[in-house]
């Protein structure tokens, strides 16, 4: 099993006609994904390899029955095509785009939760349910079917894990980057219970960083999951009041430091790791 | 991004915030000439981009015109954390009757924004929180209702504003939320905000932080955007285009791909390192990077006189190995590399980069831990040297 | 009986210590209104009379109860005012003021309707159920309770037709002038469908006029009815495209001049007057 | 308000939205120089706010600049409707591949705007509506929702849009709304909005209504507002700001409080008058009429030639009939009562009123009735002799 996606998702993707769009598209499909359709308006009626374009989503929805999203447009259209995937009646939206303004993000975000849609992202490289799936851009070679959930606020990070695994001969459930911006639409509080809900995850990998209390979050529902969680923190040596990279990395209060969450992690029994090899070897040891 | 003060004023006097009068000077002269214009007592303050300007010195009164030249001359130039002061903000006196806070962020955890005042203001706005709660008020703004005045007054007469202060901070706020919406603020603070013996409220000082993303379509800011780094390293490395952040103490130069992977690679190297091998600075050169940029990363990296050792960490997905080895043999073409130079490539295309590193003058290996050993091997002879 | 308010209505006045204000919270208090509150920020703790002052409606209904607001504050802040007897609980707000921007009233309409709040106005006189309860400025002298409804767009015509069926000795049981911009809360609709509900209103007197569709919406409900109605139109000799007073009293289209209103009406069997003397006539006649 | 195709243009390029050079010109030698500036053939258009100014010969096309000050010189001068054109825009004619409407306006029932967009621009909108149905689209703007990109591509790609032409289509409405909403715009259609054989897309002609209970925050608005009314008494009435329309072919006066009395007035004259009198005017004297008021009022519609008659009908609420007698006194002081005047009062003070008025040249009745029996008494008198 997996969560969020799996053998049943039918894949639209908003930006299928840019030079970024057709090569992801084409890995997806190669990875065996489904993927149905494709939007860019005033581009309706073209095709990109063998999938249709669209110009709307709610037509690519009405032709193909996509009921999943992947969003990889430029910032300043991303919003408004989330918007759509949602009007549409998409149930997952994939938001890779990075650099979207944090308030066009507030829009979105809460336009999705009422909607009941899973909106993963922004400045994210999507989801994957090995062997099923595959939502974003993430190396797919790498990834082999298993018991480990794997959740990351980094996509390089998450890749290292997963490597890790594989190497060791653990598969993975499903893997999720939720993103590195201060708004994201999935938080490791919300992927931790749907983890909890799939028998087949036996353990979950969560890395971190510094920046929100998102880990606070997450360690608080822990006491109440069965599956055993194992994390890592990155950004212990970032000096405060600097953006790392990621849009939502940075150390601006005592809560957003990489020890404050590690010490969350820790008070209610979840190991932390020091590194990246000692999480692999944590996650291997438990399943 | 963040602003300095005066560059705060500006705006909140574009969007109708009430400002005291106060003129920028360069030289302790203008400084005298802006004293003599508006009148004394002045207050002359350092326009730096650092919190705890008072208390270190960059905040003066001058009586007179005299004394506010004195006074600029001591606070321009004057070293504030790290930063050199050029510019003095020089405003007349106000007499203060009451202060308060007042201010506008963007909550992470709800993913909305919030609005916060307190009638205890001019002072930590935390430690308000803790202390004496009932003095600070709260809203969160629900983006499909928007911000409203009633609610304002409410939250502003519950958290014992006075009646006269209440009405104009809701207006102000109003306002303040107008800017904030237009010109993607993360951050907008004013503390304080007084209310003067004389009947009026204004913005004593404010602090504004930007949104790094909504930057493209506010282009009023992309000019002030420059002024904001400080150390030349950084501003060199921007230039580039590089993600790039300076650690103060550091001897490792840190470059890979993807925020997460950087931050986990200088961390092991601090682990690793036991005291002896520290992170210099954070470089990501993101995903699906070309040979230029690495070359550009390795020079920026390199240019730093504290680094004495590089290393270098990527994890190919998007982005492929042989590129970024391509990119690093581009770097040092023709030139010495000042200092050892270890390279870890793993993922897409990571044996091809590899082959193409092979006899060149960086190290290559097969993982971080190995990485980190090499790096610490180094940094050791130097400092047993 | 009555609609909308009655003797259990308690009247908070937004507006209370302006000249407007009042004199007529005054004479909504010498009529017998029960007006527990006024509200204006900044000075409450203040009394007008003996009516305490608030500076939020918020307060105003904790400390008196009061459910009904009656909103009399210049244009600009008005529909601010609105919201906030909303947000505070009041389920009848009387919007009494005159110039508000269009787009500001959708806000209003649209917040009130989903919180279930009966809003009357803007630009309006007001409701009076004769006896009981008045919110609003009509001159109250010529009221007395009897059996006739009255629902007009105009606050004058409202006083003359009261003034012909009192001197005729037929009372009223409630009297709304529902206002004459283009963006009202309360419609003849909603109105005729209350006075329905109402057993002791026998009959319904509605005075409308050039502009809008109001008119026609009320004729489509009327069948469904079995009070019986009379209606009047004012505005049979206004120039097309020009505002007569009333900013919503505007000929711009087929459906929005006199002889189609009263068209609908008599397409349904409601008797239309050619005078308001007829109509008062046609009333009388009726109970 | 309405405002000018010229001053509508104004607005649209300040919200960017895409129109084609034009200028205005007041004189024939100003549009022969503007059709050398821009190139012939240029299109010379009237300046005035009433609609189907092409049928009545008020727009024309010029092959040169002499033909553009040829038919300049016919347009400037014309009395198009009752309005003398005072203005022309010359403009590039521009070859048009195809023609579209777009508009947003307040929907009154739903409370609500709606844009409304059809493929056949040019043309009457409501005639599209009718005949075919599938070449309009129409979107409700949910007022906490807002408008966004993508619905109005949905709907520009239903009702037939060109993809090039829908996706600037959506571009320019979400502009467009933008400048409704700033500027309290009732109503504003681009017909048509053309796509050029070139490619562009450009809004040819524009109306736009302005709401005027928000001109008040809408300052721009203010200076145009003057340049609306064109009747001389319409202008004097709103200078001294009362509420009056001038109607035409009318020989009675009307003045009263209410809006909906005053129409109820002017509608009995009319019935009750069987062609002999017309009401000549609306002049509403609102609620609590203060004396000075009632004398402006009175002296507005004396001023009108054709009123041969005036009938003032006051029902006193907060309005007192004393205050609205002592008025009308005060009116007549010093000068002759040129036509005779019949007053109604009824309602607050009524008593107090007719005593005022007893003995003075004012006739009093006590209603309605009884006031237009004079009223026609009076004037089949004067069409008899």
């Amino acid at each position: 099993m997996s969560i969020i996606v799996d053998k049943n998702t039918k894949v639209v993707i908003q930006g299928i006609t840019g030079r970024e769009g057709q090569f992801h598209a084409r890995q997806m499909i190669e990875y065996g994904t489904n993927v149905v359709a494709g939007v860019t308006p005033g581009k309706g009626g073209q095709k990109m390899d063998d999938v249709p374009v669209f110009n709307t989503v709610a037509e690519a929805v009405k032709e193909t029955g996509a009921n999943a999203s992947m969003v990889l447009v430029p910032a300043a259209f991303a919003t408004d095509a989330c918007l759509e995937a949602v009007d549409a009646g998409c149930k997952v939206v994939v938001l890779i785009t990075e650099g979207i303004p944090q308030q066009d993000m507030i829009e979105v975000y809460h336009t999705c939760k009422e909607a009941g849609v899973t909106l993963i992202g922004p400045n994210c490289p999507g989801i994957i349910s090995p062997g099923q799936c595959k939502i974003g851009i993430l190396p797919q070679d790498i990834f082999v079917e298993g018991p480990v959930g794997v959740v990351s606020r980094s996509g390089t990070l998450t890749y290292e894990v997963v490597d890790g695994l594989t190497r060791k001969g653990v598969g993975q459930s499903t893997c999720i980057g939720v993103g590195g911006d201060p708004i994201i639409g999935t938080t490791f509080k919300d992927v931790l219970v749907d983890f909890d809900n799939d028998p087949e995850t036996k353990a979950v990998v969560l890395i971190g960083e510094i920046g929100g209390l998102d880990e606070q979050d997450a360690a608080e529902i822990i006491k109440d999951l069965k599956t055993p969680v194992f994390a890592f923190i990155g950004g212990r040596t970032a000096p405060p009041g600097k953006r790392m990279g990621h849009a939502g990395a940075i150390v601006s209060g005592k809560g957003s430091t990489a020890d404050a969450k590690m010490e969350a992690f820790r008070a209610v029994g979840v190991p932390v790791a020091d590194t990246i090899g000692e999480l692999v070897d944590m996650a291997v040891a438990s399943v | 991004m963040k602003i300095q003060e005066h560059h705060a004023r500006d705006i909140f006097q574009k969007y109708g915030i009430p400002v005291p009068d106060a003129e920028v000077a360069t030289t302790p002269d203008e400084a005298r000439e802006l004293a003599d214009k508006f009148g004394c007592p002045v207050i002359i303050k350092a326009q730096v981009l650092v919190g705890g300007r008072g208390k270190a010195g960059g905040v003066k009164l001058a009586k007179d015109s005299d004394e506010a030249f004195e006074k600029a001359s001591q606070i321009l130039g004057m070293d504030l954390k790290g930063l050199i002061v050029e510019k003095v903000l020089v405003a007349p006196a106000v007499d203060i009757d009451k202060e308060y806070y007042i201010g506008i962020t963007l909550d992470r955890d709800r993913k909305q924004h919030v609005v916060i005042v307190s009638s205890a203001g001019g002072v930590n706005i935390e430690e308000v929180a803790e202390k004496t709660p009932e003095k600070i008020g709260k809203i969160w703004i629900d983006p499909a209702y928007g911000l409203h005045s009633f609610e304002l007054r409410k939250m502003l007469f519950g958290a014992g504003f006075e009646p006269k202060v209440a009405i104009k901070a809701a207006g102000i706020l109003k306002r303040l939320f107008t800017a904030v919406t237009h010109m993607d603020m993360s951050l907008v603070e004013i503390n304080p905000l007084v209310l003067t013996t004389d009947g009026q409220v204004l913005a004593i000082d404010a602090k504004i932080n930007f949104d790094d993303s909504g930057i493209y379509r506010n282009p009023e800011l992309k000019v002030l955007k420059e002024s904001e780094d400080t150390d030349p390293i950084e501003i060199e490395a921007h230039a580039r285009g590089l993600t790039y952040v300076r650690l103060t103490d550091g001897n490792v130069g840190i470059i890979g791909n993807g925020a997460g992977l950087v931050m986990a690679t200088m961390d092991e190297v601090n682990r690793a390192g036991r005291g002896i091998a520290k992170p210099a600075n954070f470089l990501d050169i993101g995903g699906g990077a070309q040979a230029e940029l690495v070359k550009n990363s390795l020079e920026v990296v390199l240019s730093d006189p504290n680094v004495k050792s590089v290393l270098i960490n990527v994890f190919g997905g998007i982005t492929r190995c042989d590129e970024v080895a391509k990119g690093l043999l581009e770097a040092i073409e023709g030139i010495e590399l000042p200092v050892p130079v270890v390279v870890r490539l793993a993922g897409t295309n990571w044996e091809e980069g590899k082959k193409i590193l092979e006899g060149s003058r960086f190290t290559p290996v097969e993982s971080l831990e190995e990485a980190t050993e090499k790096i610490v091997g180094w940094m050791t002879e130097k400092s047993s040297v």
